[in-house]
């Protein structure tokens, strides 16, 4: 059996080979992303179904847990990890074309270590070990934002760069008083100790880890830099940023608010943060002009959505807010891929521009309307099963608190549907603006036309059939949840 | 040895009121350098020689380096915006 | 005086923490932030280190003189600000980085001054 | 009002602070308490002290909690570096706006001569800080900062007989592939990343510690040409 660990070695080695192949020939760069997330994917997926049975608890240095780093590759765990390689590889396959300015070998090593990060943060067991990738995928991150190096990306840039040192400080912070209340670092170590602590001063670190890792997960307060970061960085990394990056920082939050503390009073708080969230993210996105401003301030909304889902802290909300983590990432990855040939083909990025486009990339605006229609949670696609079982959590707990937020973040749903189908009448209905008139049909080369209609097939395949991802789902919740047997599977042996 | 230490860790934070209050950027910076030295020497009086050694080149040392190719590269002064 | 040793550390990475987070928050010149952002990591890692010590410790290293590993402090802060140390160079340079380019274009440094950065 | 929002920010995170210190150190339950922690503190630590030099065989203990019990952050940690020295390049190398500088004065021939010399001396020092890592107080990481400090010197005392970039490209890549390498040996030999597979030899000395001082060797190469390509880079003097 392979070692889960090779999930993040193996990229990592050929990250750093990746300047020498660039110095022996320069068109091999482009190729290596793909090949390491193909690696990334085959061996995850493989993992996958001995992972549901029992996690994997991977060692470092030889040394059972908590002595040294380990790993833990369960359910949930891997389950992020398929989707990283998966949204990874079709986009690396898209970066091929799409990246010709620049410095383009250092666009690809940069987009293989942010995916490592990623990777490395949903599967380590070890909580400074969550700081450290998580390091990794801001600050490639910052670097790649501020990659087409124009006025508003590197302004963007600078502001990402400067909220996110701000929450990476906060982190250490909590990671220090950690340290100084219960000695240990390993995850698990933690969580069977924690009750053995004063409460005022858990919660004084539980309070600077959420604040530190909530800066990277955009919830409420500290979403200032996500707009533009989202909407000035190259469009493949959009489709990263916004289909991976921030679900990673959902991630780390989740795993410290239950697995480390199991701090379930705090959570009726979150979920009013989580409507707020939503409201505010898809009303802003009513309101844009600019295609890839709107899916970024959209991406906010559905980040309400996520972690209106996880604060309900039942098996079903859990499951529902990670079915709602895969339709995102699918449907805003497809987005956000197919707009960036929509606005390299007509050079501007006011939504009205797009008007036509049903007739001059046909095949890319069907695409482009299978992901709006599935965001917007329209029946065939996976958007409609992921937001169904949303409803059908929050009837389930008969909270009247939790059934009150659901009808406010339900209008959030609908404000969504406005500006979605607002966009899509554009692509069809409208007439093309008269520059573009006599342009003939160009769609865009295969290597982005195979990643947006794949993730366009998978929209309606998951749709169709929930049950792909159900049975995963609910183990992945599971792990998340049950503390008790997560302490027991790395404690155990 | 006491008084010592807290000589230097008062040391350390009158420097970083005066990194924080000088409009020339370059003194601000070297406000910092002391800064770092000053956490160089606690590290040292904590036990953790290697952390000291890392904090006094990279921090005090490489850190300073690099604010000042930044500053030469942009501007010196925090009001005044004009070049030089 | 063993109460006031470690509780004088405490005062002085803490104050370093608030100076730059008071940078941070409220200067509007570009690099002043980022003096306060290294004036957070220094007073962070000085946290950290602080809360590996021991009393009367020696430091964790096997010598000839020493090979006795009753009372050395804890090796694993140490270890963990080293990283921090490189992880906040790393950050920092990069931030300077940006901070030329950001002047190279707007020709400013002074975040008001700079359109779109809204806070 | 922005000015009032981020004082009342501050002063909470001040009062959070205070409270957790005067509760857990110095009021009555929390003093005892506080003892009774620092008691399981030392314990955690103090397996590493008293059984890090029998598992590693290097007497820094420091060194071999980096390199061995959580090696897997400083690889981590030395990528956030390469990141760092990577995404430097691409801000800064898109297509320039300005000119080209005015060329700086060139220095004058005490200073040139004094570099020329000091140079091999300092990256002298900055290797014999990480070779002897596992011993004395040192390692890969500030072994590199120093041999970083002599490039510097080289920037600014020799300008423009800087070291060609490609340079560091070769030396960060290799030696990064040869942390991972390493690592993934001990994975294919013992079952597990970043095992100390080597003999372990008589401790102390120099060639001891198994694997742990080739792996500082690896780190500090790639420190310095790392800080090195970002002080090129920073400088202006690099392509």
């Amino acid at each position: 059996m392979v070692s889960p660990i090779l999930l993040i070695a193996v990229p990592l080695g050929l990250a750093f080979i990746t300047p020498l192949l660039g110095l022996a020939r320069k068109g091999a760069p482009r190729y290596v992303p793909a090949v390491a997330m193909l690696f990334n994917l085959l061996v995850s997926v493989s993992l996958l179904p001995d992972a549901l049975r029992a996690p994997i608890v991977v060692r470092t240095a030889g040394w059972a847990p908590p002595f040294s780093i380990h790993l833990v590759a369960g359910p949930l765990g891997l389950l992020l990890s398929s989707l990283i390689a998966l949204i990874g590889l079709l986009v690396a396959v898209y970066g091929m074309d799409y990246i010709r300015e620049g410095a383009t070998t250092r666009y690809h090593v940069l987009s293989i270590l942010i995916l490592v990060g990623a990777t490395g943060v949903v599967l380590t067991g070890d909580v400074f070990n969550l700081f450290v990738f998580f390091e990794i995928l801001c600050i490639s991150s910052y670097a790649l934002v501020a990659y087409w190096g124009d006025s508003a990306s590197v302004e963007a840039g600078a502001k990402y760069l400067i909220q996110g040192a701000i929450g990476s400080s906060f982190v250490l912070i909590g990671i220090g008083l950690l340290y100084g209340a219960f000695g240990a670092l390993s995850m698990a170590d933690i969580a069977a100790n924690v009750s053995s602590v004063s409460s005022f001063r858990l919660f004084v670190s539980l309070a600077f880890l959420i604040t530190g890792f909530g800066v990277e997960a955009a919830v409420f307060p500290l979403n200032a830099w996500l707009p533009d970061a989202h909407s000035s960085a190259p469009s493949s990394i959009s489709a990263i940023l916004s289909g991976i990056a921030i679900k990673a920082g959902i991630y780390a939050v989740a795993r410290v608010v239950y697995t480390i503390y199991g701090a379930q009073s705090i959570l009726p708080f979150v979920a009013l943060l989580s409507v707020a969230t939503l409201l505010i993210g898809e009303m802003c996105a009513f309101s844009q002009n600019d295609i890839k401003r709107l899916l970024a301030y959209s991406s906010i909304g559905q980040m309400g959505l996520i972690v209106f889902g996880l604060a309900m802290a039942s098996a079903t909300g859990v499951s529902a807010a990670l079915f709602v983590v895969i339709s995102h990432a699918l449907a805003k990855a497809l987005l956000f891929l197919a707009s960036g040939y929509m606005i390299l083909r007509t050079g501007s990025r006011e939504v009205s521009s797009l008007n036509g486009m049903g007739t001059r990339m046909p095949l890319t605006s069907l695409c482009f309307t299978v992901g709006a229609f599935s965001l917007v949670g329209l029946p065939p696609f996976v958007g409609f099963a992921s937001k169904f079982m949303i409803v059908r959590a929050a009837l389930e707990t008969a909270d009247t608190f939790f059934v009150v937020l659901l009808a406010i973040a339900l209008i959030g749903t609908v404000i969504e549907g406005a500006y979605f189908l607002r966009i899509v009448q554009g692509l069809y209905f409208k007439p093309a603006p008269q520059q573009a008139r006599e342009e003939t049909r160009k769609e865009p080369p295969l290597s982005a036309l195979v990643p947006v209609g794949v993730l366009a097939a998978l929209i309606v395949a998951v749709g169709l059939y929930p049950g792909l991802v159900e049975r995963a789902l609910g183990a992945a919740a599971n792990d998340l949840l049950d503390r008790d047997s997560y302490v027991q599977n790395v404690m155990g042996d | 040895m006491i008084i010592f230490q807290t000589f230097v860790v008062l040391v350390m934070i009158v420097a970083a009121v005066a990194a924080a209050r000088f409009g020339d950027l370059l003194n601000a910076v070297i406000a910092c350098a002391l800064v770092s030295l000053m956490a160089s020497i606690i590290f040292y009086f904590l036990q953790a020689p290697d952390v000291a050694m890392a904090e006094a080149s990279i921090g005090a040392g490489l850190t300073t380096a690099i604010f000042i190719f930044a500053i030469n590269r942009t501007v010196r002064y925090e009001r005044n915006e004009k070049t030089d | 005086m063993s109460l006031l040793s470690p509780s004088i550390h405490y005062v002085g990475c803490f104050s370093l923490v608030l100076i730059g987070l008071y940078v941070v928050l409220v200067k509007p010149n570009l690099i002043k932030v980022i003096i306060g952002i290294n004036l957070m990591d220094t007073g962070v890692n000085l946290f950290l280190v602080t809360v590996g010590y021991i009393q009367g410790g020696t430091a964790p290293i096997f010598s000839e003189a020493a090979r006795q590993p009753e009372g050395m402090v804890d090796p694993v802060p140490q270890a963990l600000v080293l990283t921090a140390i490189v992880i906040g160079v790393s950050v920092l340079a990069l931030a300077l980085a940006l901070t030329i380019r950001v002047y190279g274009h707007y020709g400013t440094l002074d975040l008001r001054k700079i359109k779109g950065l809204r806070w | 009002m922005r000015r009032l929002i981020s004082l009342s920010l501050l002063l909470i995170v001040a009062l959070g602070i205070s409270l957790c210190f005067s509760g857990a150190y110095f009021g009555a339950e929390g003093a005892n308490r506080a003892g009774k922690l620092a008691q399981d503190r030392v314990n955690f630590g103090q397996r590493y002290n008293s059984r890090g030099l029998e598992e590693n065989g290097a007497g820094n203990i420091v060194a071999s909690v980096v390199v061995n019990y959580r090696g897997f952050d400083t690889l981590g940690e030395v990528t956030v570096l390469f990141i760092a020295a990577v995404g430097l390049a691409v801000v800064l190398s898109t297509r320039r706006e300005k000119p080209a500088r005015v060329r700086a004065e060139p220095a004058s021939l005490v200073v040139f001569t004094g570099c020329r010399f000091l140079f091999p001396l300092i990256l002298l020092l900055g290797s014999y800080i990480f070779i002897h890592g596992h011993l004395t107080p040192g390692g890969g990481f500030q072994g590199g900062a120093v041999v970083a400090s002599g490039f510097l010197l080289v920037y600014l005392g020799c300008r423009g007989k800087g070291l060609r970039s490609a340079g560091f490209t070769v030396t960060e890549s290799l030696s990064g592939l040869a942390f991972v390498v390493l690592a993934l040996v001990g994975l294919a030999v013992g079952g597990s990343l970043l095992l100390n597979f080597l003999p372990k030899g008589s401790a102390l000395t120099l060639f001891s510690g198994g694997v742990i001082p080739i792996i500082y060797v690896a780190i500090g190469l790639k420190v310095g040409s790392e800080l090195g390509s970002i002080i090129a880079n920073l400088s202006g003097e690099a392509p």
